[in-house]
């Protein structure tokens, strides 16, 4: 009989029926000390995406990365990215010499679902470590969870600063960029095309996510001296944005910013086409859209109305270093298309969560903590890297990109326009965007 | 001075002047029945003593206060029991129960929130359904949903739990409407029955003559929204106006 | 005031949409009594009827350009459709291009089908259910409709644009006197205004002007009676059901260029098209119509900045505002009849 | 006993039984087997059947007893839940204040809406309450969020008063939530009896204990006189008012216990797992507690119990399962037969698990117009007529009378 504070399982094999009751919770044996530690040849990765709902090809997408990443953990396929990444610890032989096997839950993109689901993947399973998603709600609220359970959350596709900002958390770990970094990375890329005297009208998802985002990219355009002529939040639920678009063109705005995501920013800029502003002047000036966060999956949605417009990406699968290269191959030789930025996050996540378990010498999330703070890294398709400490972000290039005029197939949507250094899109851990929160000390649940 | 005094009240729908000037007087413990040819503001009547309708003119005082205004359940506890022409009654509820909720709303008036005791426990209520069961001669029916019913059932139950709240006044909207002969018979049986036995006063609107002229012991005429006359039963037969207005039509037609 | 026109005209254009799902809601409501949740997905197939009709025009064979390469750096494999090699890319081009409008066609005889199959298969054994076990059974239709559309085209939103002609907007300010680019408008949002004007008469003056339409009428006033008639209502319920169905499916196609059509967009629409319904009356057509417009009007006003200023968040929930409003006032909506759905 | 007629009695013995023995019935099968897979018998799920069973429980004192169809239910649980959260953010973490505190604002919140929606019956009334719900969620969502936290949720952080309690513990965590303090709600005593593992949960035995109080709560109200009303105003609202009874009271007071229920199930989910996010409030959470009454069967005591478990089951376990593991299930087969099953299989779990639903809904519907527990009646008569005693029908499936 054994008692724990969390619930485990598999894990959990200890002589049978004696010792204490429900009473004396705090009084723990779990093997490894920490929780749901694997005691088979085998560990457990949870992969939490969103399978259902607005995101499910996203979704799709991730779990074909983790899957892809899983075969290669256990030294199947051709290794990916395993063979560029600057650490070499890891030699297809599993994590730890165990096996990694995975279960997989449906987030349906809602904090309670995901939290259910990623619940399930810890009490049922004994998963040791939950990754992806699709949405920063989701990411903080199973990050939160991950942290009061005593797991480690390598987070998929989440932008918003609160992630690792207000709400970060000792057990959560960003590898995605984030709203602030996008906006350091397009604001000087738009100076130089745009010119610093423009206004900008920003049409906002009303939730965490939009706000964070809005915030950024306006404090960025307007240090380099764009005006910000009005700020309009919309409503998550809209569909369609025409009574938003409508008014922009007699705002005196010249730039509409769209900080939208996923279907809203399919529809908002759909419409904001359909109402012809790319073919407008305005102040004498060209009229221009910016989306600050692209992804490929987006595009598709947006079709022809993303040509030769600007926005920031994690990573696209057209780069042409080496690790990009090799995992553009192995996932698109299993597959059949290349993978999208989400895919690519969520592999590198587990790539890292395994490289860290490797090195720490044991699955205790302390050890994995200790041992991807202050990481420093490069192979994995975004440059020379760092997991910085103090808010458990990642800080690598980012990229900015650019509707293409000509594709020449169906993924062949975006072009990388600049590729920003990552010195120009650092910050200090206090930055008043990403402060009032704190990480707490690392849970091992035990 | 007669329990249901009615005076000078009048209704317009749009354009139609429903109800023109009626006066009236019910007597206690009495069998009042209104007649008259279809239009001629009976139903709309009614209407005004439970509180469906509330006249533009006039007053309608019970026992000496008004009813006008008050909602038609306010009016019910004042001592009013309304029978409808098409037996108004719970379908999905057994007689039993049927038959229980009007003791109720006697007992606790119009609303109790007693959630939490049992309906079997409640004795008083149960020997006074029982009670009024067998006097409505249903006791063998007593576990039937009550839409399963036949229709002289249905009216006999309405009727029965009209008068389990003992009412002073028991309003009847054509009870015999649409019913086939015996049943029509065995509802007048029931309602002389509850005449000879009970203090209550009854006020009728009724189509068939044969049912009004068993039963009532004055008769009110309407007609076109007016009262033409008011007497006893024999002297209606035999007035030429009614005869004319009313009586004439019907054997026209 | 440049600002007050052109929100009103972005609420026709709206509201044209929520009156032309509405219209069919009600059109089965009020002929068959049943509560159809399954409604939003007739819109939603519509406007993959449109999907489909682009994806086979874009039906394509391969040739292989040794001279560009595939993001895996094997030789690429051109795509030219079927219609472009045997029409030439100008007149293939062009159909492809009018692959909305050309939907209809495709669109009409689906729909039906899928409403007489519906009606048929399901819906007529629950004519004598409870309005309850109706939801049930159409919310779960709703969703096997929907997953299977997925299972097909996957969740992503799928841009099927307009002929190239109605691209682009139409500056209506300078015809009226006001500034440039103050009220301008999509040229396809005309269309679809224009479309849903022309359905809703066409539905009007068939149910006004035709026998069928008399006895359908009738039907949604007195049912019993008219089947105490014997004129057979059950084929007429069939009927009118596919031409709902019809309705949804059309509203749905040409909304297709409007937002890119993805899986769930019918139950976007299903709250609202109830809402909208609810507004206008129960069993009542033109309430529904007028619901709708105004429903679509007052979201537009209500997500004007100079609204939001005064009350934050109000374009969020005016839709509700708006229904308690009206219900507690018309305690029928704006021309329910009595009696209809309200136990 | 606890004032319950003998068939009563059985029912609640019944479901006593089941939900406390919940860690046993809903493990059936050995850890590894390929079918632990069907395995629900962990503390997450366990709680969400019972919790949810609550909600369904409320939910229908108010739709199966007087037929009014509220589509915003959800709403008196998400206020519930962001209650309790606040409690165990300004106050404390123990539970029962919290959930206390659920129960009262869903009640009062409850009055409020009901007070202006019993204005109208039908589809009218059910529009009403959608409309104040999806007001709430959207508000919730957005322009709400200094008191909801919006997208993310209300959710405890290290910086909260808590003045009753500490802010943080003494390693630099969150505090957990406790029953009394030592006594927290996640504590799980595992039981390893050989190949089977089995989870004893103090939080889901609160809220088994609640569940028990809930349905104990429900018999009395389906067997009172206040019950007996309630489907009189369902049967003839017009006998009602013509009986001197005056409908609206009845009506508003089964609407603020339903939502107090809600409020209950709401403060729960918030004492299991200090989050409350606004999806709880949407429409859609609404309509899934129709679903639940309906799939299990309107009117009758145990049927939203039933039909709750049935949706929390199918969303929970069909949705974990993959292609993983569908190839592992079939690998004894021939690769070409494995390979078929599995594709037949894929549509309809995982990502599909939406479609098995819809298409189990409809079944249910077409087939068993009474719910679920109409099938269990069904079995119930089945095994009946084999035996000689072929008497009154199972009673705890019998539709309330």
């Amino acid at each position: 009989m054994s008692n724990s504070n969390f619930t485990r399982r598999g894990a959990l094999k200890a002589g049978a029926l004696a010792g204490a009751g429900l009473s004396l919770p705090t009084l723990l044996r779990a093997d490894g000390g920490y929780m749901n530690a694997p005691t088979g040849s085998s560990v457990t990765l949870g992969f939490n995406v969103p399978q259902t709902g607005p995101y499910a090809d996203e979704g799709a997408d991730e779990l074909r990365a983790f899957e892809l990443a899983v075969e290669h953990l256990n030294g199947g396929g051709d290794g990916g990215m395993m063979n560029t990444f600057s650490s070499k610890e890891l030699t297809g032989n599993g994590i730890l010499g165990k096996k990694v096997e995975y279960v997989t839950g449906d987030t349906q993109t809602k904090s309670d679902a995901a939290r259910a689901s990623a619940k399930s993947m810890i009490e049922k399973d004994g998963a040791v470590m939950i990754s992806g998603g699709s949405s920063s709600g989701v990411a903080v609220a199973v990050q939160g969870l991950c942290q009061e359970a005593g797991i480690i959350f390598m987070a998929g596709l989440t932008h918003s600063n609160d992630t690792t900002g207000k709400d970060k958390k000792a057990n959560g770990f960003r590898h995605f960029f984030n709203g602030y970094m996008s906006a350091a990375a397009l604001a000087p890329v738009l100076k130089n095309l745009y010119g610093t005297d423009r206004n900008a009208y920003h049409l906002t998802a009303d939730y965490t996510w939009g706000w964070t985002q809005e915030e950024s990219i306006a404090a960025a355009t307007e240090a380099m001296g764009w005006n910000t002529v009005n700020k309009v939040r919309t409503p998550l639920a809209a569909t369609d944005f025409s009574s938003y678009i409508a008014p922009v063109l007699n705002s005196g705005a010249d730039v509409l910013v769209l900080n939208h995501y996923g279907g809203n920013m399919v529809n908002s800029l759909t419409n904001a086409v359909q109402f012809g502003l790319r073919d407008k002047m305005v102040n004498g000036k060209n009229f221009e859209i910016v989306v600050p966060l692209y992804s490929r999956l987006m595009a598709k949605g947006a079709g022809a109305n993303v040509k030769g417009i600007h926005g920031s990406t994690n990573w696209h699968w057209s780069l042409q270093d080496d690790a990009s290269k090799a995992f553009v191959k192995s996932f698109g030789t299993k597959y059949g298309f290349p993978p999208s930025q989400a895919a690519h996050t969520c592999y590198v996540q587990t790539l890292l969560y395994a490289d860290a378990a490797q090195r720490a010498g044991t699955f205790n999330p302390c050890g994995i903590v200790e041992a991807l703070e202050g990481f420093e890294f490069d192979g994995l398709g975004n440059g020379p890297t760092l997991y910085r400490a103090d808010d458990h972000q990642c800080f690598k290039d980012v990229l900015v990109v650019r509707g293409k005029e000509n594709p020449t197939s169906e993924f062949d949507l975006l072009e990388v326009v600049e590729v920003t250094p990552r010195a120009q899109v650092e910050y200090a851990p206090d930055h008043p965007m990403f402060a009032g929160g704190a990480l707490g000390s690392c849970n091992p649940g035990a | 001075m007669g329990i249901l005094e009615v005076k000078n009240v009048g209704k317009r729908f749009g354009g139609l002047q429903a109800l023109g000037n009626v006066n009236l007087s019910v007597a206690e413990n009495s069998v009042h029945a209104i007649i008259g040819p279809n239009g001629a503001g009976k139903s709309t009547l009614l209407n005004c003593f439970v509180g469906k309708l509330i006249p533009d003119t006039g007053s309608v005082m019970f026992d000496g206060q008004s009813v006008l205004g008050r909602k038609p359940f306010e009016i019910n506890q004042m001592g009013i029991s309304r029978v409808f022409q098409t037996p108004e009654i719970f379908g999905d509820l057994s007689v039993m129960e049927n038959m229980m909720i009007p003791c109720f709303a006697k007992r606790d008036g119009a609303f109790e929130m007693n959630a939490l005791s049992s309906v079997s426990s409640q004795r008083d209520i149960h020997e006074k359904a029982e009670q009024m069961l067998v006097d409505m001669n249903m006791a063998d029916k007593r576990h039937m949903n009550a839409a399963s019913l036949s229709r002289g059932d249905k009216r006999r139950l309405e009727i029965g739990m009209c008068l389990s709240q003992d009412p002073r006044l028991l309003l009847l909207d054509e009870p015999t409407a649409g019913m086939a002969r015996a049943d029509t018979n065995n509802t007048i049986d029931l309602l002389k029955q509850i005449k000879e036995e009970r203090d209550i006063t009854i006020a009728i609107i009724e189509h068939d003559m044969h049912v009004v002229f068993s039963l009532a012991e004055r008769i009110t005429v309407l007609a076109q929204g007016t009262p033409l006359v008011e007497d006893t039963p024999d002297n209606i037969k035999g007035h030429p106006k009614v005869r004319e207005a009313y009586l004439g039509e019907t054997a026209a037609a | 005031m440049d600002a007050i026109l052109l929100q009103i005209l972005n609420g026709l254009d709206k509201g044209s949409a929520y009156a032309l799902i509405a219209l069919g809601l009600t059109l089965i409501f009020g002929t068959l009594g049943v509560v159809n949740f399954a409604h939003g997905a007739l819109f939603m197939i519509g406007a993959f009827c449109a999907v489909t009709v682009q994806r086979i025009f874009n039906i394509s064979f391969e040739t292989i350009d040794p001279s560009q390469k595939d993001f895996l750096g094997n030789p690429l494999k051109v795509k030219t459709t079927y219609l472009e090699h045997w029409f030439g890319p100008e007149m293939g081009g062009s159909i492809i291009d009018w692959s909305v409008p050309l939907a209809i066609l495709f669109a009409i005889p689906v729909m039906v089908a899928v409403g007489f199959i519906m009606e048929r298969g399901l819906i007529k054994h629950f004519y004598k259910r409870p309005h309850a076990d109706q939801i049930l059974v159409t919310f779960g239709l709703a969703i096997v409709l929907q997953e299977i559309i997925k299972y097909f085209y996957g969740a992503n939103p799928i841009p099927t644009g307009a002929p190239e002609v109605f691209r682009g907007s139409f500056d209506f300010g300078v015809l009226i006197g006001f500034d440039p680019n103050a009220i301008i408008y999509p040229y396809w949002r005309l269309v679809y205004f224009g479309f849903a004007a022309l359905i809703i008469s066409s539905v009007f003056a068939f149910l006004q002007f035709t026998t069928f339409g008399m006895v359908v009428r009738a039907g949604m006033a007195d049912r019993e009676t008219v089947g105490l008639l014997g004129i057979n209502i059950n084929k007429r319920f069939t009927i009118m059901f596919g031409i709902a169905a019809a309705v949804a499916g059309l509203a749905g196609v040409m909304y297709a260029p409007i937002n890119s059509p993805n899986y769930h967009m019918g139950m976007d629409f299903l709250v609202l098209s109830f809402v909208v319904v609810v507004v206008g009356g129960m069993g009542s057509l033109p309430g529904a119509v007028l619901a709708g417009f105004l429903l679509g009007v007052l979201e537009s006003f209500a997500s004007m900045n100079e609204i939001k200023s005064i009350l934050p968040g109000i374009d969020q929930i005016i839709i509700y505002v708006v229904a308690i409003i009206i219900l507690l006032t018309r305690p029928r909506g704006l021309m329910g009849r009595k009696g209809v759905m309200e136990e | 006993m606890f004032g319950l007629n003998q068939k009563d009695k059985s029912t609640l013995i019944v479901v006593a039984a089941l939900t406390l023995l919940a860690p046993f019935i809903l493990n059936p099968f050995p850890e590894g087997s390929a079918l632990a897979q069907f395995n629900a018998g962990y503390p997450d799920l366990m709680q969400r059947f019972v919790i949810f069973g609550i909600f369904a429980i409320g939910f229908n004192i108010l739709f199966g007893l007087t037929g009014y169809l509220s589509f915003g239910h959800a709403a008196f649980l998400g206020v519930g839940s962001y209650s309790a959260v606040w409690m165990f953010k300004l106050v404390g973490m123990n539970v029962l204040p919290a959930i206390t505190l659920s129960v009262i604002v869903a009640g009062l919140f409850a009055l409020l809406i009901g007070f202006v929606s019993l204005r109208r019956s039908g589809i009218y009334f059910s529009i009403l309450t959608l409309a104040f719900a999806q007001m709430s969620f959207n508000l919730a969502y957005s322009v709400l969020t200094p008191i909801t936290n919006g997208e993310t949720g209300l959710q405890l952080t290290l910086n909260d008063p808590r003045v009753l309690g500490q802010s943080a513990t003494a390693d630099g965590s969150i505090p957990v939530t406790n029953l009394l303090p030592g006594l927290e709600m996640r504590s799980t005593y595992v039981l390893d009896a050989g190949p089977w593992l089995f989870q004893f949960n103090l939080g889901y035995y609160l809220c088994a204990l609640l569940l028990l109080v809930a349905f104990y709560v429900s018999i009395r109200i389906f067997r009172s006189p206040f019950g007996m009303m309630l489907r009189a105003v369902k049967s003839n609202q017009q006998r009602m008012n013509y009986t001197g009874l005056n409908t609206r009271p009845y009506t508003l007071a089964a609407f603020v216990i339903s939502g107090m229920y809600a409020g209950l199930a709401g403060g729960l989910m918030a004492s299991m797992d200090p989050l409350a996010g606004a999806e709880r409030m949407q429409w859609t959470a609404s309509g899934e507690v129709v679903l639940m009454t309906i799939l299990g069967g309107a009117g009758t005591l145990i049927g939203p119990v039933l039909g709750a478990g049935f949706i929390k089951y199918f969303e929970n376990i069909f949705s974990k399962i993959n292609d993983n593991v569908l190839h592992g299930w079939f690998a004894i087969l021939p690769d070409g037969i494995e390979d078929f099953l599995v594709f037949v299989v894929h549509p309809f779990i995982g990502k599909g698990w939406h479609l098995t639903l819809g298409i189990l809904f409809m079944l249910v519907v077409i087939y068993l117009p009474g719910g679920l527990v109409e099938g269990g009646q069904r079995i119930g008569k089945y095994f009946k007529r084999g035996s000689d005693d072929a008497q009154s029908n199972d009673a705890s499936t019998k539709p309330a009378e």
